[in-house]
């Protein structure tokens, strides 16, 4: 099924951790997930399986995780590349985008999540 | 290098030079009696030559002056100018980026100018825009008044470990002299409180600014620093507060100076002799001050003149700064700093026709002309607070002419007849008064009358040369000349070098930076420092290794010696 | 082995100056006293051996001289007519004042990572100031303590260990238990686990839930309706109560405000709450900035420029305006046609749109590590890693400047180095 | 009377500073010495006629002189700042801050304008036939006042923060404004014909009427009961309550 969910993207000690290191799979593990409560991945799938996470902006896979301090409704991704690819980029005048409050899609996926280099190739 | 200004019309207070002509002579930086035939040669023409102008109460760098900077893009786009071959651009009104600090005091003939708060726990940011500020000689003076080791000290009535400590806080911040701002009243607005008068105990700390004010005196004498203890006094900027002020004056009574100078500078008075008992039946109490100050021969103070138009208050008192952002219900920057003082920036807009403004206008004019001695008033905005530094030659125009005074009156608001004494002050003051106030005074004032502010043998090689002919102009009938002449100086020479001519910078050498070293006996400093580690190990959020500011920040020192010597306390 | 005592850690605002550093040779053995953040970072991670240079984004990176490298990189700036420099942020300030430089010299735009971080709190103090203090205020008096859309326990670990929940001092001799914290977020952080109150805020709500306690604190309760952004109102009335029986409160807010809709308002809105409650008791706030220096990028620029970040010097003058002049401004505007990238990674950082016009313009990247701007860089400079290797000032996130001194002896230039020689050339090419 | 035409010569990407295009500044000019008045692209000083193919009819004073701007101006900026009278046709988008401070005239966009369209404005007309960006109207960082005077007004939807810090004028967008519309506003009235959310918080002075939705209230007005405005039954509320603020806001 496909959840519509609010994404909120945010610091984390293992994203900070690996932030020079972000080639490395630490980085990846510790930034390429989608964090919901039990209630809402549940409808996904189990932790550790690969959801999409789709807005108006693009679209991503990551790693499903469970975190039981989400409201319903609430979807966090640490920041890094991962959440970059589905924020909404409008600066509303103040030359920040949208990191937080962007209206997702999260659904179930066996795709498999890009490493960064393959990520951002995608951009050039 | 060698360089000759002739036919220029000196006014040099200090040897007694009114506008004769005089020739000057230059070498190495310094003025010597006299240079080669191979030395480059100025004709000044007749016109005014004066020592660099020497500003001993501006808010030119540090923490509160970059606030005052974030907080007010709107400043900083007036007062555009872009970058040259040899300037960076220039930006602000109020509060201009560091290049524009330097360009327009030297554009003016300033050559050496005074930052007059910094924390020590800040003193690092200080320097690293005084580094930054072209050309100019400048300093800073740190804040003692609220600091907990100096009401540690106070309390226990030990003079020994609280000169230990001032001495010990001027290395730590490379300080250039003592400034009390609101002493006491810095650590209670911790709290969001304040004290009210000179007599209130600060909790916790047991002592009262009058114990703070007169101790800090005594060890600034047995230290024998070269300038002495800074005032800014309680209760600063609300109606009736001339009454704290005299009676902080008085406290200078009970100290003599260790050197020719006074022994408290009282300053900014604009905001300090204000009578009444609210904003509705403000009034003017200039009179009063300078009655005091003509009858007494150890105090000095500065105008902090106000300028109408857009101005940045900032001070380390903090209380005063949520007083007037309540009243302006705008912009309010607080920068407390644990363990030594507050601070606070709030932009302000002086209106011609509003009484309250109408009034302070006339007390630093008032000030300066009913007080004799032109030694006693140095000539300042507070700048930012009265406002800009810019706006000194308006300054000049002012005392200078009663024409343009009563012109001035005449746009204000009727208060400033009711209110003041301005309208009936007939005095006009001369170029020997001006270059006192803005040279020979102010150098004095800060204990370096002996290199800054006149042009003998051994004078730094500082001297503005300014477009007017003295004896072929009538200031108080052409002050709009006054003023423009001393706006864009002709030439300014800075150590020598010509760093403006025709009010253009040419040249961008670096300045330097003044700063006092004073010794105390070593055993004084290692009973003090017991302390201080306790503070640091207990109460401070950074460690006492990574404190003071280190040599990387002074590139371009001038260090003055002092150290303890007896003092006599009467 | 040598032991550096009281180092300062280049990771977080927090900057920490109590860490012992144990080298051998070279190399950093142990950071004592670090949290996991400092400790990663100053441990070290692979690094970028030499500088590199591809002539096509698709390309394989050749291996070139720093002279070579430098060369390039000052012709893409001198060519480009709206060069980008952002980053900064672990930069010390003496580099950023080279950078500064540089961008006018060059006619550019420089911005900071703030940009999308805490770029929104400096509109905010446009608007209303900022009370605040050192944070050794917050340690010495704080009996309340509110974090709002911030998480330190993530972010800022030792921040409540050394200033704000858990630090005694001379008016909190009690530390933790004489203290009140309050949580406020949209997600049952960390932190919010170890808070005496959480406030649940409803994602996006946040100047609304202000505005409401603004309102009850001026005494017009009357107007608030029942639930303000999923918070009930004897929730707010509560807290109202709480906050104004402080003897001295500190608010820390985080990017769940400024990222969040309506970005600076809400800060603005926030810092009016803490004017207003000053009028019942002592209150300051601060913003909890990210990197171990962008506080100090925008000290550097404000007192160079007079503007506190994104200024841009095509016309010689600095001019300033987030929302035109900003890094993500001109990316997704597609005006910028050249960008430097130094001390920060806006590959990483930035929304898929920016990385994209990255990927379409030459970019250079000045940085010690790979990472995603990396991977859209036609020129590659490694530098030494600042506040490790290099000594020079940062700013804490209150705005106190520290030294930072050398834990061990840097394998690569400088970026003080780096920048002058790039300077010298644009000079060189221009003709000046 | 005296019109002239600028038509783009090539797609301009970077963007083009010209404040110099104003009835102020080409009035009583010819071809010739308009084509030769600085304007910057990026970092690079150039002339509008580089940039620029221009075409003038007839000689007059400012406040006779019409300017007729055909082909993409999207990326060109500060269009008819200052300007003090006459006309100007922009027969297409322009970017920012078109007519910013301008002080009377009238400038007509028939496509959109991006944000900041009429900052600071003070006198004068400004009519945006499509999409206004954010910050319509409003002011410049850290200034209190934004717009002072003139009338704007917007066919389609704006942008966030619509007349933020305004101290006077009127703006009228006829279809959806963004959040905070009247923000902090201190003088004149907004009209809002479409829907809104949080409008008029921090509101010292002024009018706002709203007559679409409004998605969000701000918890700081209160209910003065309804009225009515030219006919039409408002809920009428006042506030903002935190700062004793005399502004009037009016919901359909």
């Amino acid at each position: 099924m496909t959840l519509k969910v609010t994404l909120i993207t945010g610091r984390t000690i293992n994203q900070g951790a690996n932030l020079e290191n972000k080639t490395s799979s630490d980085y990846l593990e510790a930034t390429a997930y989608c964090e919901l409560n039990s209630k809402d991945a549940g409808f996904l799938g189990k932790p550790g399986s690969n959801v999409k996470v789709k807005s108006r902006h693009g679209e991503v896979i990551v790693k499903l995780k469970e975190n039981n301090g989400n409201p319903d409704g609430i979807a966090f991704i640490p920041m890094g590349p991962w959440a970059n690819a589905v924020i909404d980029p409008d600066t509303r005048g103040c030359g920040m985008p949208g990191f937080k409050g962007i209206p997702v899609e999260v659904e179930a996926t066996n795709d498999r999540i890009l490493l960064m280099k393959e990520l951002i190739a995608r951009y050039k | 290098m060698e360089l000759l200004i002739k036919n220029g019309a000196v006014y040099d207070p200090k040897n007694g030079i009114k506008g004769d002509k005089t020739d000057i002579s230059i070498k190495d930086g310094k003025i010597v009696d006299k240079v080669s035939s191979k030395a480059s040669v100025i004709d000044a023409g007749g016109r005014l030559v004066m020592p660099g102008g020497v500003d001993a109460h501006s808010h030119i760098a540090g923490a509160k002056v970059n606030v005052g900077r974030i907080m007010r893009p709107e400043d900083t786009r007036s007062g555009l100018k872009p970058r040259t071959k040899i300037t960076r651009p220039y930006t602000g009104y109020t509060v201009p980026n560091v290049y524009a600090m330097g360009y327009r005091y030297a554009q003016m003939g300033y050559t050496t100018v005074f930052e007059a708060a910094q924390a020590i726990m800040k003193a690092r940011h200080t320097h690293e825009e005084l580094e930054e500020i072209p050309i100019i000689d400048k300093g800073a003076l740190t804040l003692f008044g609220s600091n907990w080791p100096t009401m540690d000290f106070v309390r226990e009535k030990n003079m020994d470990k609280l000169a230990a400590y001032v001495a010990w806080g001027l290395l730590a911040s490379r300080g250039f002299g003592v400034k009390v701002v609101n002493p006491g009243g810095g650590e209670m607005w911790g709290f969001g409180k304040n004290v009210t008068g000179l007599d209130d105990v600060v909790p916790n700390f047991d002592v009262t600014p009058r114990d703070i004010i007169v101790s800090l005196m005594k060890v600034n004498e047995m230290l024998g620093l070269p300038h002495s203890v800074h005032l800014h006094c309680n209760n600063t900027g609300k109606p009736g507060d001339y009454k704290t002020t005299l009676a902080s004056m008085e406290l200078a009574k009970q100290v003599r100076p260790s050197k020719d100078r006074q022994v408290l500078h009282v300053t900014h008075l604009t905001f300090n002799a204000m009578g009444g008992t609210n904003w509705g039946d403000f009034e003017s109490k200039a009179d009063e001050i300078a009655n005091f100050l003509n009858n007494s021969e150890n105090v000095t103070t500065d105008m902090g003149q106000l300028i109408f138009g857009s101005a940045t208050t900032m001070t380390a008192d903090g209380p005063l700064q949520y007083a007037n952002a309540k009243l302006t219900h705008g912009k309010w920057g607080n920068g407390d700093v644990e363990l030594e003082d507050a601070s606070g920036v709030v932009p302000m807009y002086y209106a011609r026709q509003v009484s309250v403004f109408s009034i302070m206008w006339a007390i630093g004019l008032e000030l300066a002309l009913l007080t004799k001695d032109p030694y006693k008033v140095l000539l300042t905005t507070d700048h930012p607070n009265g406002g800009p530094f810019v706006n000194y030659p308006e300054v000049i125009a002012l005392l200078m002419s009663n024409k343009k005074r009563q012109e001035e009156i005449k746009t204000l608001h009727e208060a400033v007849h009711k209110r003041t004494k301005i309208p009936g002050i007939e005095r006009e003051l001369d170029f020997n008064d001006i270059a006192i106030m803005t040279r020979a005074g102010s150098a004095k004032v800060l204990g370096l009358l002996d290199t800054k502010g006149h042009l003998g043998a051994g004078a730094d090689a500082d001297i503005a040369i300014y477009d007017i002919q003295p004896d072929q102009i009538d200031p108080s009938v052409e002050h709009a000349k006054v003023k423009s002449a001393f706006s864009s100086a002709a030439y300014t020479i800075k150590g020598g070098e010509i760093v403006v001519k025709d009010g253009q910078i040419v040249a961008t050498p670096m300045g330097r930076t003044f700063w006092v070293d004073a010794s105390v006996p070593d055993q004084h400093t290692d009973i003090m420092m017991k302390d201080i580690r306790l503070k640091f190990k207990n109460y401070y959020s950074i460690n006492l290794a990574n404190y003071m500011v280190q040599d990387a920040y002074v590139t371009h020192p001038n260090v003055v010696k002092a150290g303890v010597i007896s003092v006599e306390v009467s | 082995m040598a032991v550096i005592t009281d180092a300062l850690c280049p990771f977080c605002g927090c900057t920490c100056d109590d860490l012992t550093i144990v080298t051998e040779g070279n190399k950093i053995i142990e950071a004592k006293h670090a949290c996991k953040l400092g400790a990663a970072k100053i441990m070290g991670h692979h690094r970028i051996k030499a500088p590199m240079m591809r002539t096509d984004k698709n390309g394989n990176f050749k291996e070139v001289s720093y002279e070579e490298a430098i060369n390039e990189t000052a012709k893409i700036l001198v060519n480009s007519k709206r060069p980008l420099l952002y980053g900064w942020a672990s930069a010390l300030c003496e580099v950023h004042k080279k950078g500064i430089l540089l961008a006018e010299e060059v006619g550019g735009i420089i911005d900071n990572t703030a940009s999308v971080c805490h770029g929104p709190s400096t509109l905010a103090v446009h608007e209303k100031g900022l009370p605040t203090s050192t944070l050794g205020q917050v340690k010495n008096r704080a009996d309340v303590v509110v974090f709002w859309g911030s998480n330190p326990v993530q972010a800022h670990p030792r921040h409540m260990g050394r200033y704000s929940v858990f630090a005694k001092g001379f008016f909190s001799d009690k530390g933790r238990r004489g203290r009140k914290i309050i949580v406020a977020d949209v997600r049952k952080t960390e932190t919010a686990n170890i808070a005496d109150e959480y406030i649940q805020v409803q994602q996006g709500s946040d100047y609304l839930v202000i505005s409401a306690l603004r309102a009850i604190l001026s005494g017009h309760a009357d107007v608030v309706p029942d639930a303000v952004g999923g918070v009930p109102k004897e929730q707010l009335v509560k807290l109202v109560d709480t906050l104004k029986a402080a003897k001295f409160g500190a608010v820390f807010f985080g990017m769940g405000l400024t990222q969040s809709q309506g970005r600076y308002k809400n800060i603005d809105n926030a810092i009016s709450l803490i004017f207003e409650l000053n009028s019942f008791t002592k209150y300051v706030i601060m913003p909890m900035r990210g990197h171990y220096n962008v506080t100090g990028f925008g000290q550097v620029c404000s007192w160079e420029t007079g503007f506190a970040t994104a200024v841009d010097f095509a016309r010689g003058v600095p001019y300033y305006n987030p929302g035109e002049t900003a890094a993500n401004d001109l990316l997704l505007r597609k005006e910028a046609d050249a960008a430097m990238i130094i001390a920060g990674d806006a590959g990483a950082h930035f929304p898929a749109n920016s990385v994209r016009h990255l990927a379409k313009i030459p970019v250079v990247q000045i940085d010690p590590y790979w990472n995603p701007t990396t991977e859209v860089a036609n020129v590659v400079i490694p530098t030494a890693i600042c506040g490790i290797e290099v000594e020079g000032t940062a700013y804490r996130m209150d705005g106190v400047s520290l030294r930072y001194r050398k834990m061990i002896e840097p394998t690569h230039p400088t970026d003080m180095e780096v920048l002058d020689r790039i300077t010298e050339r644009v000079r060189e090419i221009k003709g000046d | 009377m005296q019109t002239v035409t600028l038509k783009p010569k090539k797609e301009i990407k970077i963007s083009v500073e010209a404040e110099n295009i104003s009835p102020d500044k080409f009035a009583g000019k010819t071809e010739k010495d308009i084509q030769s008045i600085e304007i910057w692209m990026g970092n690079r000083r150039t002339t509008i006629g580089e940039l620029f193919s221009v075409k003038v009819e007839g000689s007059a004073p400012a406040a006779d002189t019409k300017l007729v701007l055909e082909g993409d101006f999207s990326r060109v900026k500060r269009i008819g700042e200052g300007m003090s009278g006459g006309l100007m046709i922009i027969k297409g988008n322009v970017d920012m801050h078109v007519g910013a401070k301008m002080s009377g005239g009238k400038i007509t966009v028939t496509g959109n304008a991006d944000s900041w369209a009429g900052r600071e404005m003070k006198g004068g007309e400004l009519i945006i036939e499509g999409n206004a960006g954010y910050y319509l109207g409003a002011g410049y960082r850290g200034e209190t006042c934004g717009m002072r005077g003139g009338k704007i007004m917007v066919m389609g939807n704006a942008l966030d923060f619509v007349g933020e810090h305004m101290c006077g004028g009127e703006i009228l967008v006829k279809g959806n404004a963004g959040i905070l519309p009247g923000l902090s506003n201190n003088g004149g009235k907004i009209v809002i014909e479409g829907n809104t959310s949080r409008p008029g918080s921090e509101m010292a002075k002024g009018t706002i009427i709203v007559n679409g939705t409004v998605d969000e209230m701000m918890p700081v007005f209160k209910l003065e009961g309804t009225e009515a405005v030219e006919g039409v039954a408002y809920r009428k509320y006042t506030g903002d309550v935190i700062i004793s603020g005399k502004g009037v806001l009016y919901v359909k």
